[in-house]
């Protein structure tokens, strides 16, 4: 693949107020560079992280989701960390079970001062999701990515022999 | 039944459904009579002799109101789904199976090869040796037999077309049925206001361990147990008891009755009011109260294995969390690439 | 297709600015383009007017959002430049100012984020926008909120009487406001009261010390509750309700006068562990010190002969007052008080050299520590100030001095304990001073920062102190020839000249770290505050912010922080003063208004969320069979929001639409600026009664 | 418990005192032994320093066929055997390369060896670890009480690089309680650590004659009545250097070396003729016959004079922390 027509992922990033939004800042300031395929949003704390949150993401186009926090015992709220990576781990087996590749959905420590880690962490993030290709849920959601599959570089897995059985033209997925 | 034409239209259907709501509405006992002396039946294949040429024959709106149970599976419920929402006034996602697509939507945790592979090819009861598979048009002697055609994800009656209620529960309760229907006879009659449309009727408003006896405490889960692992404590929360209890996230209504036997609540009257995610809900509320925390300086490698292994006590999060409402869910179904061998990627090891 | 009130999206005129930051934005993000595409695009979204301006924190560029707000009738406010820790303040105010409320705008990061760490200018503008549009949508839901007003309950409590604890107290009392300041030893004072000289002016820790703790003795502003321990803490900021245990003395403190005579009457001779360090004796019942403050005694019942076998009573006997000051009978207390702010400054523990066996502390009689020498040369202690062997005559001819002893070590603590340095300097000066003796001062770095430090180990080397460089490997008396025999000998090997040494000496002083107190943890978390990795207490910032902490209206002060030497820990103790000062004459705080709240209706007493607040906002009201938020203690961390399996908790600030309409707008373009094809959310259902 | 053995050359000749008493005491402790077949020389202490591959090499095949054996618990009496075969397997699985290039090795006599597989540990740790000085006491019959015994470990046996550290590598105390266990009186003994002087007697006698004087001297100067060793290289340096100690510098030092699985066994009743004794250059006996039946009287602390400053306490005589 050409650099201009290679797959480029969109990442939706949550970070904690208090450590790795600060890290992030601290990326800023050093003038440290890592793609721009990481969006952020702002939470107090890592343990605000609703899996919910997630699921919306990856439904609403994302290809990965990078969770981050204060590293385990430095929360600023004490120990709400512990409940972001209590949902984290049962999260990831829910996804795993869903079909998405636990490499899309990562969690990453990073404290207040590492600014440094933190642009490593999504510039390594951005090129393992490069590396599984689109997610494009909204395909998947119409008929699990049987489609898609075929699409997707590292996904060649789906039939591309006769059907099973005559599948209808795919209606829209809402009315 | 009376013959008196000017009567309320009453139709129920079902599409990739039990029957159970069916069961459930029969169920309501001499309320019967009442519904009969209210409404006219106009379709009700679980009882009475309807065709669909008939339905097709009414004038569109005509129906009053419609009960819808059942998922939308197939062309042909989707096809159901499109004519009965045109001739129906008010159309009524009925059940678990309509509002959030209940059991049958638990397919959507696999793919459409492997369902067809499982039931015609691999079954062990099967007798297919030519390997037949269901075509939607077979051609015969006699002329072009056709089936429905397998839609790949099972989707919720309002995936399809626009619903005007719903009511949770697999089944609904009956008393519960009759409430709504009293609910509509008032409106009909009486010229009662009807709820915003949109609404989830004939259930409560908060969640289950509302209607629950089980004395409840502040929550720590060591790890998880399935129900045949352990006899449960009588009158104690199961939840607290490691038991995986979907009431704290379910809207209430049914009555609690599951819990109070023994039996965790999987969930089946749906999400409670503003969640767009049931299972999410639920996940991580007990992820937040499982009990395994560190101290600062702890190896961050060894703290996650060892929330792993408490998780991974966990079976089938996805089956257990979207037990009824995987269709309703963000995501709606699983990502599935299928090889051809019944061999599906990215399954869980934790079965 | 729903009628759900909470899934409807409120109706807003929003203005979107961008900033150039000089070219630190524009050089990289096409600004103008951004704020064109915000105006057009984002019109069905609300957004209308969207301006870019060279410095939108500028007085002009604040002024541009202020007369926009007022002309326009803007109901959100949308400012895209910096960081919001940069500038999140300004622009609420600018917001204020203008009359919408401030915590309807909303910051967006396109310098830190994207203009500073992107370089392909395409990308980095289609990122600009995105984010943008995440800002655009989440602003949408945003409440009008106001600050959380909670009145400062004017008295304080100081936890720890040592020097810390004693500058604090005094510094409050004399500004006026009531102090109760609650000591677990019979005396305040803490260690700084066992020291002999302090570094590097050399004059007496107790003339420096006792007049202070005198002042507080006397402060009428001050209550002293010394030999007692906090139990319990509940409330927060401005109104905590603490519950202090006041251990029984046996000896009742209206009628003592302090005269001392149960003391010289009192049969049972102890070794004294605490204020003696194991030094020195003292009786069963005693005042750990002369100038002890409060005066009165206390009874050791663990020695006690009457309380071990029930006859003596000698103290009592010789009671000289009427009625008798001694009261066997007498039996813990627990007081309750109301404070508004609260200082701990509860110190640190030495480290237990017994831990370092090789270096022979416990083993070899000659061995001592830091805290134990203080005492020897002393003039008030054991020996009167003499520097002797263990045989408390001989005076030593040689004494190593070993430094680090327990810090700047992997396998014990491997932080630097500070003092160490220059108190084993202080040490080798004393013993120069007193005994003449030849000195050995083994180090691993010389540390000494901070006024006329350096200017005193020139001067210890210039009094002729050895110094070799190097972590002493044992202190041994396993001599290998006659010239070591009946010595201790040190081996060490010396980096400095890159040998293994053999230094015999009579007597070894071990410069001991300084440790956490053993309860910190406990004491961390009754106050709700936490511990570091190394388990000293965690200060807000280790920077702008020592002496607070992440639970408001808690601070912190001396070693109880980290090791620190005694100019240090008065500093942290008049500033953590101040801080309380500066609250109190508030009278009242205005906290953040990011809390979380229950929904009661929607709360079905599940209880899940009932252990999950680090500071106990969370309580379950078993009457109404719900669980209810106490605003003024929650911290706003959303662990609980995230946490409801009903949805029944809300954050403000940071609420389930925000986020989600926010993950929206940040979807709303893909990479390279297209649209993002996207799964139509289902829109939650309701539930309606007839 | 089950364990295989890998007794070594030693445990066959010179050191054949300590297999015939670690014999004789193991059952009464319910450990058995099952001795590792065809295994070949760990390559002592210097080998290594020599011809490193080859080493690790030679100390991989027996590691190869106790996983073979499937004897997953080594237990090895020698200080040198443990240490090189634990660290083999160690390092082995430390450096990835390190174990290709053993296996490549051990490929020529069809063997291979997984790192991690086989778990070595001293005679001594498992005592300490798997038996428990609880089990220990319960066995003596016969206090070794008045015996004053020096403690020596040897630089090999707590070597801190192990990951199976057991006791503080800087001064160990597990030997110290376990003799106290069987009643003797332990004296300290700073020294307890320091080189033996290894293959020193045959490289530079004086260098080792040096450091066996030092670990005499100390015994002797604590008043111990004999050393105890766990280690054979120890026992043969001190024991058969002592007299050429004696000559050169002039000493008069009579301390017999005893392994500590004699005296266990001692204290266990059992006859000395199971437990190898009388090999010894230095006799025993005028030692061993201060054994009395009655315990010590406690040694009354002579009160310290008027001036005199307390001791600081130490830790429980245990070795529980302080």
């Amino acid at each position: 693949m050409s650099e201009s027509d290679r797959f480029e992922p969109l990442i939706i990033g949550f970070t904690c107020n208090w450590c790795s939004y600060r890290a992030a800042d601290l990326a800023g300031t050093s003038r440290m560079k890592y793609p721009p395929n990481v969006r952020l949003i702002r939470l107090m704390c890592s343990g605000r992280l609703d899996p919910t949150f997630v699921l919306k993401a990856l439904a609403g186009g994302a290809d990965g989701v990078l969770i981050t926090g204060c590293h385990p015992g430095e929360c600023h709220y004490l120990e709400q960390n512990y409940k972001a990576l209590r949902r984290y781990h049962l999260l990831r087996m829910l996804l795993t079970q869903l079909g998405v590749e636990p490499e899309r959905v990562k969690l990453v420590w990073a404290s207040a001062a590492e600014g440094a880690r933190f642009a490593e962490e999504v510039g390594r993030m951005v090129e393992e999701v490069r590396r599984l290709g689109p997610l494009n849920w909204p395909a998947v959601a119409a008929d699990g990515g049987e489609t898609v599959a075929v699409q997707t570089p590292n996904g060649g897995h789906a039939h591309e022999g006769e059907p099973l059985i005559a599948i209808p033209a795919e209606q829209e997925v809402t009315p | 039944m009376s013959t008196n034409g000017a009567k309320p239209k009453l139709a129920m259907y079902w599409a990739a459904s039990c029957g159970g709501c069916e069961i459930a509405t029969l169920n309501i006992g001499e309320q019967l009579l009442t519904v009969d002396q209210v409404f006219d039946l106009a379709f009700f294949p679980c009882i009475a002799d309807f065709k669909v040429s008939d339905v097709e024959g009414y004038p569109d709106g005509s129906i009053d109101l419609c009960l819808f149970n059942g998922a939308i599976r197939s062309s042909e419920n989707e096809h159901m789904a499109h004519l009965l929402r045109r001739k129906s006034k008010i159309l009524v996602a009925f059940g678990s199976c309509a509002y959030e697509g209940c059991i049958p939507a638990l397919a959507n945790l696999t793919s459409r090869q492997a369902i067809l592979r499982a039931v015609y090819l691999e079954n062990p009861s099967l007798d297919n040796p030519a390997g037949i598979l269901p075509q939607t048009t077979t051609e015969v002697p006699e002329g072009e037999l056709t089936l429905p055609a397998f839609y790949p994800t099972v989707k919720a009656l309002d995936q399809v077309v626009d619903v005007d209620y719903y009511v949770p529960g697999c089944p609904p309760e009956s008393e519960q049925i009759w409430a709504v229907l009293r609910a509509v006879v008032a409106a009909l009659t009486e010229g009662a206001a009807l709820p915003p449309k949109g609404s989830v009727v004939g259930a409560g408003q908060t969640a289950v361990c509302d209607e629950c006896p089980l004395a409840r405490h502040e929550k720590r889960i060591a790890r998880f147990y399935r129900p045949y692992e352990i006899v449960p404590k009588p009158g104690l929360c199961l939840l607290e008891q490691g038991l995986v209890c979907l009431g704290p996230a379910t809207l209430s209504g049914c009555g609690a009755l599951c819990p109070q036997v023994g039996m965790g609540c999987r969930g089946c009257y749906g999400p409670l009011p503003g969640v767009i995610d049931q299972g999410a809900r639920m996940l991580t509320a007990i992820a937040s109260v499982i009990d395994v925390s560190g101290k600062p300086g702890d190896p961050e490698e060894a703290l996650a294995q060892r929330v792993e292994e408490a998780v991974s006590t966990l079976v089938d999060p996805a089956g257990t969390f979207y037990y009824f409402s995987m269709a309703h869910s963000l995501l709606r179904r699983a990502r599935v690439q299928d090889d051809g061998q019944g061999e599906r990627h990215h399954e869980t090891d934790h079965h | 297709m729903s009628t759900a009130p909470l899934s409807r999206k409120p109706q807003a005129r929003i203005g979107v600015y961008v900033c150039h930051c000089g070219s630190n934005i524009a050089g990289v993000v096409d600004v103008k383009e951004v704020a064109r595409w915000a105006g057009h695009e984002l019109a069905d979204e609300g957004v209308v007017i969207a301006r870019d301006y060279q410095f939108m924190c500028s007085n002009l560029g604040q002024e541009l959002i202020e007369a926009d707000i007022k002309e326009q009738g803007l109901t959100r406010v949308v400012v895209a430049a910096c960081s919001p820790h940069l500038h999140e303040a300004t622009f609420r105010h600018a917001c204020q100012r203008a009359g919408l409320n401030p915590y309807l705008c909303e910051m967006v990061s396109i310098r830190e984020q994207v203009s500073w760490v992107h370089t392909d200018r395409e990308q980095a503008t289609a990122k600009a926008k995105a984010l943008i549009a995440g800002g655009v949508e989440r602003v949408a839901w945003h409440e009008p909120l106001e600050p959380l007003i909670v009145p400062i309950n004017p008295t304080t409590l100081v936890v720890g009487g040592g020097i810390a604890g004693i500058q604090a107290a005094l510094e409050i009392a004399d500004s006026g406001y009531p102090v109760i300041l609650v000591e677990r030893e019979p005396s305040i004072g803490g260690h700084m009261a066992q020291f002999d000289k302090t570094f590097p002016t050399l004059d007496c820790a107790a003339c420096i010390l006792t007049p202070k703790m005198v002042a507080v003795g006397s402060h009428p502003n001050i209550t002293l509750l010394t030999y007692s321990e906090v139990e319990r803490v509940d409330g927060y900021v401005g109104s905590f309700q603490v519950t202090i245990r006041k251990k029984a003395r046996y000896v009742n403190t209206e009628t003592c006068t302090g005269c001392g005579l149960c003391i010289e009457k009192c049969p049972v001779r102890v070794v004294d562990e605490v204020f003696e360090a194991g030094l020195g004796y003292r009786k069963a019942i005693y005042r750990p010190f002369p100038q002890a403050v409060p005066k009165y005694p206390v009874i050791d019942t663990v020695h006690c002969t009457y309380f071990q076998r029930g006859k003596c009573k000698a103290c009592q006997i010789f009671c000289p007052t009427q009625p008798k000051s001694i009261n066997f009978e007498q039996k813990d207390e627990l007081i309750q008080v109301e404070v508004g702010n609260i200082i701990l400054a509860t110190g640190y523990d030495l480290f237990d050299c017994r831990r370092i066996p090789q270096y022979g502390y416990g083993r070899l009689a000659n061995v001592y520590t830091s805290l134990e020498f203080e005492r020897l040369c002393n003039a008030a202690g054991p020996t009167g100030g003499e520097v002797v062997l263990r045989d408390g005559v001989t005076r030593p001819k040689t004494v190593g001095i070993i430094h680090c002893v327990g810090s700047r070590d992997s396998k014990y603590n491997s932080y630097c304990s500070v003092i160490c340095c220059m108190q084993s300097l202080k040490f080798a000066h004393l013993v120069k001073e007193r005994t003449g003796a030849e000195v050995y001062n083994f180090y691993i770095d010389m540390r000494t920062p901070f006024k006329d430090y350096d200017e005193f180990y020139q001067k210890v080397l210039a009094e002729g102190v050895h110094f070799v460089r190097g972590r002493v490997a044992e202190v041994t008396d396993a001599a290998r020839h006659p010239g070591e025999e009946g010595k201790i000998i040190i081996q060490v090997e010396d980096t400095l000249i890159g040998r293994q040494r053999r230094i015999p000496v009579d007597m070894v002083i071990l410069s001991a770290a300084l440790e956490p107190r053993r309860d910190a943890q406990e004491v961390a978390h009754k106050f709700g505050i936490a511990c570091s990795t190394n388990g000293w207490f965690i200060e807000k910032h280790p920077k702008l912010d020592p002496v607070a902490t992440m639970t408001e209206g808690i601070f912190i002060a001396g070693c109880a922080q980290g090791p620190k030497d005694i100019p240090a820990t008065v500093a942290q103790g008049a500033a953590a003063a101040a801080r309380v000062i500066g609250r109190i004459h508030q009278t009242h705080l205005a906290l953040e208004p990011v809390r979380a709240s229950v929904i009661a209706e929607r709360c079905s007493g599940c209880r899940i969320c009932n252990n999950l607040c680090p500071f106990n906002a969370i309580s379950f009201r078993e009457d109404l069979g719900v669980t209810e938020i106490n605003p003024a203690l929650c911290q706003g961390c959303g662990t609980c929001v995230a946490a409801c399996p009903a949805g029944a908790i809300t954050g403000t600030q940071f609420s389930n639409e925000q986020v989600f309409a926010q993950i929206e707008g940040l979807l709303m373009l893909d990479f390279s600026g297209k649209p993002v094809r996207r799964l139509e959310p289902l829109a939650a259902a309701e539930p309606a009664f007839f | 418990m089950k364990y295989g053995y890998y007794p070594g050359c030693s445990l066959e000749r010179n050191a054949i005192a300590y297999h015939e008493s670690a014999m004789a005491v193991a059952p009464l402790l319910g450990i058995e032994f099952k001795e590792l077949e065809d295994w070949n020389c760990c390559g002592a202490t210097e080998y290594i320093s020599l011809y490193a591959l080859p080493a690790y090499a030679l100390m991989g095949r027996n590691l190869a066929l106790a996983a073979q054996q499937q004897l997953n618990r080594m237990v090895a009496p020698c200080s040198a055997c443990f240490i090189n075969l634990a660290k083999t397997d160690k390092y082995m699985a430390d450096d990835p390369r390190l174990a290709r290039l053993v296996n490549e090795a051990l490929a020529a006599g069809g063997l291979h060896y997984k790192p991690g597989s086989v778990r070595v540990r001293h005679l001594f740790q498992v005592i300490v670890e798997d038996v428990g000085f609880e089990a220990v006491a319960a066995r003596v019959v016969k206090p070794l009480y008045n015996l004053r015994v020096a403690p020596y470990y040897g630089c090999l046996i707590v070597r801190p690089t192990l990951q199976q550290l057991f006791d503080d590598p800087e001064y160990p105390t597990s030997l110290d309680r376990l003799l106290r266990v069987l009643g003797a009186k332990v004296v300290d003994f700073p020294v307890k650590t320091h080189c033996c002087g290894g293959h020193m007697t045959q490289i530079s006698e004086e260098t080792a004659l040096e450091l066996i004087r030092r670990l005499l001297k100390n015994a002797a100067d604590y008043q111990a009545d004999m050393i105890v060793t766990l280690c054979p290289m120890c026992q043969l340096n001190l024991d058969g250097y002592q007299e050429e100690v004696n000559k050169r510098f002039g000493t008069h030092y009579r301390l017999p070396v005893l392994y500590f699985t004699q005296l266990m066994g001692l204290a266990f009743g059992l006859p000395p003729n199971v437990l190898g004794f009388g090999k010894e250059f230095i006799d025993p006996t005028p030692a061993l016959a201060k054994i009395g039946a009655e315990p010590p009287a406690p040694e009354k602390r002579e009160h310290p004079s008027k001036e005199a400053l307390p001791m600081p306490a130490m830790p429980r005589q245990d070795g529980g922390k302080p």
